[in-house]
């Protein structure tokens, strides 16, 4: 059990995800980012001198434990900052703990816009629905290989990031003049979509929008594609796995997905850490552990700048966060605490996910 | 060589002590009876010598060779076999499954065919119940199945646990009388009885238990005219 | 000697009625002594974990009064506490809304806020116990395994429904203004859960609806209500030829007990760092307060009790062993149940292993003594 | 047309599935009358069993161990297939002996709590980095990907309704199972003394029925059919869950309410209610709405039950007073 | 105290209470029970004896509203009792007890007895949460008559123990005050003598005979010891394949050459 109370000479950090249960493997990944963030820090010097030191609780996908192990690392461990989580009903949960206690939170992947709404203490590095929803809408409605106006949503409705991205993408698609012509739910792990999937292709969409984890987005490609549905499928964030592209395979063939940024970008940023994660990790990053690397580093950069560690002055100088050059894009926080990033369009090709194109906020 | 000889047999459901050391012995052909009051102990011995219980002290020697530390299944593979209190048919079978189980341990095929022939000739009854569930015969019906079921097996030794219980008294005495027939072919019978009356006239030898010791032991004969017998388990009469 | 010399031996009506609040009175001051004392001595973590495991308490103790007590097997408990949660939430968010303008916290301890907010959580364990007679009335045909996979379907279904409901309105503008067709929706947060709840919730409401909820399970337990509920128990048809309306009593357990579990689902939407969501409703959280009634001792309260703190402090206990956590937890729980099947403390309650003169106070008769 | 008969096709292959699945609870169920809630978890086992056994045989014959060209030769294949038989009943076996054998006189309540620890054991444990790990995984397919594909309509609106080889083993497969359970629980002594043991074991034993082996055995049967389940579950379902996910305890769920709909410990009743329970998530989730797919199990489940408390082939047990 | 028991005055001493007409119930193709009548004064004792599987037990449960009977009236004190489910039949006033016991094996025996007795009141659940003095009063009442009835067999100074810890002997004795405890104007016993030895059967025959004095209730019994029977009971119905063969004084019943053959055999002494 670790001490208490930081001894002088180290920063604790702490981070709540889902290490064990139906999510473990998201918060895996972004514990495995934070990590691969902090031993980069430690080996530099770590920040100001000081080591950073990370605490994990896991919550079990659960926002009642994602409570108790927030006020445990808030109060008990007395923490300098908290990172977590990726499912926003978790970090709804926690965010008001740390607000009230005045301690900075980045959540890395929680796309819902009220989570960081709760006070000024809470930060994210990930684009929110309602952006992330209009560039897929805007994708799908003017890219010349697929100039849709007529689209299918299959949505996971456990998933607020889901539900919030399909609200949005709807919003945008529809205010862009097409229509959508079949809106279908399933429950993330669900191994059969084929009632979906049918009703689906009797409605004959031109494209597929599937606002989910790559976890389950790989089943429903293979099935689609088993019941003869051709049409383009198209997705957010969530769909950022080297997994994805082994389970599908072929099945994505032109399909496409918005993300923070493409494993192909030469510059040295990205591949300074794909380079770094799969020495450490063996395996390819993923979007979430991306995020939690980046919202590590934001975090120390805050940190090295802050005149002290209390937690107003990081929040402070999070808020000022500008041009942060993150490995999931060029960072700036606007006034509502949320980064203002360009997405990128990633087209599937047996299995590798290949840039198509930059669609930068307010364009 | 007795069949059954138990020795200082001691037995206990956690703190109650229900058997404070007994000894009996049943020579192959009797018929030997345990009576007693309610609560003697009567029952704890069968359950015991069966392999339900185990004890925690003496022993019980069946054709010689220990048992105690046996499985009840392995026991009744010796063709020990006990026909327990409340008769133990399995109500969810039919009364013909219920029969066939009680040959589950043989392999002899035909052999099986002719005790089963016999035993439904002992009770007609049971014959015409064949494919009722014996869960809802009656209880005269079900203690018949207990006994049909048991002889089944071929039993060396059968113990019956208060087979008159709940019986007809035309039933009782078809019973008993199935007792001594079955004894005349050969099958060595121990019997528990509230009954006592009719218990010291089939047996040859009887024990009596009280609160878990033996009290007396001696012929049935004997007993049954013992003025302390009559007077505690006879009615006085 | 006879029973009647006993009992005829005349108790003033004085004190028959102190005899009778002061449980209550004594449960109500030891929840403002936690209030007051354990923040400022341990700290709010281990302060929030009292109140967990204060709410695990009333929803054990109550779940108790159904699986234990009546012997109806139900995995439907955590659907009662969610029912609870969602009413008093909507209750306290919106008219939070409709009369101070914002759904934050309103007055002080004991303030109007709170008062608000405790009518709610009543409000709550009434739709709670709407829904228990409602999944009571199964239990009148079904018999065990059969009850408890019906029970479960009820969590089931009440997480699906919930998890369609619309957005959580938190503009007091809006909701003032709205017509009563933007409520069609039931905003109360779909699948993300319901945030934005005020946070009322403190040791001291949590203790208090505690003492309440274990004072009343123990006078049922010990009341005809009670026998009749065991009776259903041991056997369901010896007690209908004994004249114990069955059905009636089955349903009773139903109602009681899910009328407390709707109160703690009340307490725990108002708790802060608890954002009620339509998981809360699956058959997981149900089994959570299942095994606490079983570990804890069938039909005994102090033994479900401890059994509630011991399950619900554990995997805060364990929370350092990181990804080993729910192996830990549940090998612990294995071996929990292989070493004490009785459960913790069987059928007795704690004080039953109280030596003998411990419960022989000047004022209490011993149990033999009171039975002649 | 083609709709219907595609929703058709693809709920009698889940349905043969669920019902494979409530085989082995019922099976369970039927001799001691416990929820084996633990029983999910060997399909678990089953599944993630076949995909470790399979990426690890498939480059013995020069295949890509993730994405086979072709599918292994037919004996790979069933060895497999065998190999995860044996192991799920060992693991049945073990469970059964160390869990559940201690609490044989406990009541009922203990062994189904135990049941949970146990799943939650296997669960999370499964979950490690050396054991399954916590990420999905892609089964690499050891079938030929055979389908029949039938045409309906003529040029733009050409549909085919997809028949894959698949479906049309796990359809004979459950089926061949079903009867070969039937026969053995009614037509053997062996099924008999199983049933007697289900009744009483006191008695059981009294007939020289060795009660302990009968118990080990309905395990090892009942968990080997969860492997096969599992087995064929990821050949059907490629895309593997991780083991701890929780809709594979649903999945259980499903599979133990088509036991219970169909009758719980009644064989027929299970297959049954398995093909019941996939027509009623299929076809709701198509005409009615996706979102409500559980719910349609659930409520279908509850309205069974109070029409037939025992469910649809379960013989009403009239206690005899 | 013993107003609490006392509670039915004495009727005129053959005022006909219990009523009988067709009863008749069959399971599949097995008629169980055919054309049962019955006409039970205040009282009275009678016996119902035949053989196994006769459908004794079967018009028990008729009676008790276990079964709902498929033909037939059944009356109690005029009041019509077809179609009540157990526990309003057992309010109306007929109380019995089980061939295979049926305890409250985990309840204390005090509680099995007043558990019984609480039919005769009927308690508020806010009165029994706040304790009010009503509810003290009542719960007083009720513990007494317990610990009275308890008194008849002896059983006083174990009323604390668990029902599963009494002897079978024991334990049918606790089902008779059980089902004395409901207040019935009619018991029906099922083989209450059962398992004991002909020396407890003795006792029992006296303490029957006691109970219908005391409490003034009508006694219905199963019994398959004849001499017990024939001592106690007044009149005695005979079944066989759940037709009444015989009914009448246990001199005629002893006599009645179709019971002997159907039922009591050749050597009936014996027993
Ligand atoms: N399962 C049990 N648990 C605890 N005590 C028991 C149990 N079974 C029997 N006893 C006790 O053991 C003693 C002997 O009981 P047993 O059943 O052997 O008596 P019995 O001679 O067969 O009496 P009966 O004639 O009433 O059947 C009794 O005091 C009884 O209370
Ligand atoms: N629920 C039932 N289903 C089918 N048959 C039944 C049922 N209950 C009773 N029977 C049958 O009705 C007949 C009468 O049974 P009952 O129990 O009334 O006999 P009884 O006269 O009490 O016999 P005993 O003296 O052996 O107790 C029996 O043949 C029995 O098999
Ligand atoms: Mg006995
Ligand atoms: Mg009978």
């Amino acid at each position: 059990c670790q001490s208490r109370v930081a001894s002088t000479d180290e920063i604790v950090i702490g981070h709540f995800g889902s290490i064990t249960g139906s999510e473990a493997t998201f918060g895996i990944s972004t514990d495995r980012g934070i990590q691969l963030a902090i031993e980069e820090v430690n080996a530099a010097g770590g920040v100001n001198g000081k080591k950073v030191r990370l605490i994990t609780y896991d919550d079990k996908g659960d926002p009642r434990e994602a409570g108790s192990a927030v006020t445990r690392l808030v109060t008990r461990d007395q923490v300098t900052a908290v990172l977590g989580e990726v499912a926003s009903g978790l970090s709804l949960a926690a965010a008001p703990i740390c607000q009230e206690n005045g301690v900075p939170m980045i959540s890395p992947s929680s796309t819902n816009p009220k989570v960081t709404q709760v006070g000024d203490m809470i930060y994210r590095v990930c684009f929110i629905d309602p952006f992330q929803g209009s560039v897929c809408a805007k994708f799908a409605r003017e890219n010349d290989k697929i100039k849709a106006t007529k689209a299918a949503i299959l949505c996971d409705q456990t998933a607020p990031y889901s539900v919030g991205l399909q609200e949005e993408f709807e919003k945008a698609f529809t205010a862009g003049g097409g229509t959508i012509v079949s809106k279908q739910a399933y429950q993330a792990g669900d191994q059969d979509f084929s009632a979906q999937l049918t009703s689906i292709r009797a409605s004959e969409p031109e494209v597929i929008f599937i606002p989910g984890y790559y976890t389950d987005v790989g089943n429903i490609a293979l099935q689609a594609r088993k019941l003869g549905l051709k049409v383009p499928m198209l997705g957010g964030d969530g769909w950022d796995s080297a997994k994805l592209g082994q389970i599908a395979g072929d099945a994505l063939n032109g399909c496409y997905y918005s993300n923070h940024y493409s494993h192909e970008d030469p510059s040295p940023r990205v591949q300074n850490f794909i380079k770094l994660y799969q020495g450490k990790y063996q395996e390819t990053p993923d979007g979430l552990a991306a995020l939690g690397y980046d919202a590590a580093r934001i975090l120390f950069t805050a940190m090295k700048t802050a005149p002290s560690l209390s937690g107003k002055d990081i929040a402070a100088e999070l808020a000022k966060t500008t041009g942060f050059e993150g490995v999931t894009g060029v960072i700036s926080m606007d006034a509502n605490r949320n980064p203002v990033k360009p997405a990128v369009i990633l087209e599937m090709k047996d299995g590798t996910p290949r840039y198509v194109a930059t669609i930068a906020p307010g364009e | 060589m007795a069949l059954l000889d138990i020795e200082n047999l001691s037995v206990s459901y956690g703190s109650i002590r229900a058997l404070r050391g007994i000894s009996l012995k049943v020579e192959p052909g009797e018929i030997v009876t345990l009576i007693g009051g309610n609560g003697a102990g009567k029952s704890t011995t069968l359950r015991t010598i069966s392999g339900l219980l185990s004890p925690q002290e003496g022993q019980i020697l069946f054709e010689g060779k220990p048992i105690a530390s046996k499985s009840p299944h392995a026991i009744a593979a010796n063709r020990l076999i006990h026909v327990p209190e409340g008769r133990g048919i399995f109500a969810n079978l039919t009364v013909e499954e219920n029969l066939r189980l009680g040959a589950y341990c043989r392999k002899d095929t035909h052999e099986i065919r002719q005790d089963y022939e016999h035993a439904l000739e002992l009770f007609p009854r049971v014959k015409e119940r064949l494919w009722q569930l014996a869960g809802t015969l009656s209880g005269g019906e079900q203690q018949m199945v207990a006994i049909a079921r048991a002889l089944l097996a071929r039993p060396k030794l059968l113990m019956l646990d208060e087979p008159s219980l709940g019986l007809a008294p035309q039933i009782v005495q078809l019973i008993f009388q199935v007792i001594r027939k079955i004894n005349a072919g050969g099958t060595t019978i121990l019997l528990v009885e509230q009954n006592a009356n009719l218990a010291l006239q089939v047996a040859h030898r009887a024990y009596v238990l009280e609160v878990g010791k033996i009290e007396m032991s001696g012929p049935a004969a004997e007993l049954a005219n013992s003025d302390d017998i009559r007077k505690a388990y006879l009615g006085g009469h | 000697m006879s029973a009647s010399d006993v009992l005829i031996e005349p108790t003033s009506h004085g004190v028959n009625i102190l005899k009778s609040a002061a449980p209550i009175l004594v449960g109500i001051a030891l929840a403002v002594g936690i209030q007051f004392l354990l923040p400022s001595t341990v700290g709010p973590y281990y302060s929030r974990l009292v109140i967990d495991a204060g709410i695990a308490m009333i929803l054990a103790v109550s779940l108790n009064i159904v699986n234990g007590m009546t012997g109806q097997f139900s995995i439907g408990h955590a659907g009662f506490m969610t029912i609870g949660a969602y009413t008093a939430g909507s209750i306290t968010f919106y008219s939070s809304l409709l009369i101070w303008g914002t759904a934050a916290k309103h007055g002080s301890f004991l303030g109007s806020g709170e008062w608000m907010f405790v009518i709610a959580c009543l409000c709550g364990g009434i739709t709670a116990s709407i829904a228990g007679f409602v999944v009571g009335l199964p239990s009148l045909r079904l018999r065990g395994d059969y009850l408890a996979i019906v029970t479960l379907g009820f969590g089931e279904i009440l997480r699906v429904l919930l998890q369609q409901t619309g957005k959580v309105v938190d503009n007091a503008e809006i909701v003032r203004n709205a017509p009563l067709t933007t409520f069609a929706t039931v905003p109360v947060g779909g699948a993300i859960g319901f945030d934005g709840i005020p946070k009322y919730t403190t040791l001291f409401w949590v203790y208090a609806f505690l003492a309440i909820t274990v004072i009343f399970a123990y006078r049922l337990k010990r009341s005809s209500f009670g026998r009749a509920m065991l009776s259903v128990r041991e056997d369901e048809i010896a007690a209908q030829a004994m004249g114990i309306n069955t059905s009636r009593q089955k349903l009773l357990a139903f109602i009681t007990a899910a009328f407390f579990a709707g109160v703690g689902g009340g307490l725990l939407a108002h708790e802060s760092g608890v954002i009620i969501s339509p998981k809360d409703a699956g058959f997981q959280r149900s089994f959570d307060y299942v095994i606490m009634t079983v570990l804890g001792g069938r039909g005994s309260i102090t033994g479900v009790m401890l059994a509630a703190i011991l399950l619900s402090g554990l995997p805060e206990v364990l929370r350092d062993f990181e990804r080993y956590r729910i192996i830990i937890y549940a090998a612990l729980l294995i071996f929990m149940m292989l070493s004490r099947p009785q459960g913790l403390f069987g059928i007795h309650e704690i004080w039953d292993f109280f030596p003998r003169s411990w419960k022989t106070l000047p004022w209490k008769k011993s149990p033999r003594e009171e039975a002649q | 047309m083609a709709d219907f008969l595609q929703t058709l096709m693809t709920a009698l292959a889940i349905g043969s599935l669920y019902a494979l699945i409530a085989l082995g609870y019922t099976m369970v169920y039927g001799v001691l009358k416990f929820i084996n809630f633990a029983h999910s978890d060997i399909v678990v086992l089953g599944a993630w069993l076949s995909y470790s056994f399979a990426i690890r045989a498939l480059p013995l014959v020069g295949l890509d161990a993730h994405n086979p060209a072709t599918p292994p030769p037919i004996w790979m294949t069933a060895g497999i297939f065998v190999a995860v038989l044996l192991l799920c009943s060992l693991a049945g076996f073990l469970i059964e002996r160390l869990a559940y054998r201690p609490l044989r006189r406990a009541p009922r309540l203990n062994v189904l709590i135990t049941a949970i620890g146990v799943s939650l054991l296997l669960q999370n444990v499964g979950q490690l980095d050396f054991v399954f790990g916590a990420s999905p995984q892609k089964m690499p397919a050891l079938l030929p990907n055979w389908e029949l594909p039938i045409q309906f309509g003529q040029g733009e609106s050409i549909r085919y309704v997809v028949l894959p080889l698949i479906d049309c083993i796990i359809f004979a497969v459950s089926g061949l199972l079903m009867l070969a359970l039937e026969l053995l629980i009614f037509r053997t002594k062996f099924g008999t003394a199983l049933r007697a043991v289900s009744f009483n074991t006191d008695f059981a034993a009294l007939m020289g029925i060795p009660v302990d082996r009968a118990i080990s055995l309905t395990f090892m049967l009942g968990s080997a059919l969860a492997g096969a389940a599992g087995f064929l579950y990821v050949l059907k379902f490629p895309s593997m869950n991780q083991p701890a996910h929780s809709v594979w305890v649903l999945l259980g769920l499903k599979a133990f309410v088509a036991a219970v709909v169909g009758g719980i410990g009644n064989i027929r009743g299970a297959v049954l209610g398995g093909f019941i329970i996939a027509f009623v998530e299929q076809f709701g989730a198509y005409y009615i709405s996706s979102n409500y797919r559980d719910v349609y199990v659930f409520s279908l489940l509850i309205l069974i039950l109070l029409i037939k408390p025992t469910g649809l082939l379960g013989s009403p047990v009239r206690e005899k007073v | 105290m013993n107003q609490v028991l006392e509670h039915r005055s004495a009727g005129a001493a053959q005022q006909t209470l219990l009523e009988v007409k067709d009863l008749g119930i069959s399971f599949g193709g097995l008629k169980a029970v055919q054309n049962f009548n019955l006409t039970l004064p205040s009282a009275g004792l009678y016996g119902l004896i035949g053989p196994n599987g006769a459908g004794k037990t079967t018009v028990f449960n008729l009676l008790t509203g276990i079964y709902q009977p498929q033909t037939g009236s059944l009356s109690l004190n005029g009041k019509n009792l077809l179609g009540c489910k157990p526990h309003e039949v057992t309010a109306a006033g007929i109380a019995r007890t089980f061939q295979n016991i049926r305890l409250f094996p985990n309840l204390s025996i005090l509680d099995n007895v007043r558990l019984a007795g609480q039919i005769r009141i009927r308690p508020k659940l806010v009165s029994t949460f706040l304790r009010t003095n009503g509810y003290r009063e009542q719960e007083a009442a009720l513990k007494a008559q317990a610990m009275d009835l308890l008194e008849i067999f002896d059983l006083q100074d174990r009323a604390e123990d668990l029902a599963q810890n009494l002897s079978y002997g024991h334990q049918r004795r606790l089902e008779i005050i059980r089902a004395l405890a409901t207040k019935p104007s009619v018991l029906l016993l099922d083989e209450p003598a059962a398992g004991l030895n002909p020396q407890e059967k003795l006792a029992l025959a006296q303490s029957i005979r006691q109970i219908r004095d005391r409490f003034e209730v009508a006694i219905l019994l199963i019994e398959h010891d004849m001499q017990l029977v024939m001592d106690i009971c007044e009149r005695i119905v005979v079944l066989d394949h759940g037709v009444t063969i015989c009914e009448g004084t246990p001199q005629t019943v002893q006599n009645d050459e179709k019971v002997i053959a159907a039922y009591l055999g050749a050597i009936a002494d014996d027993a």
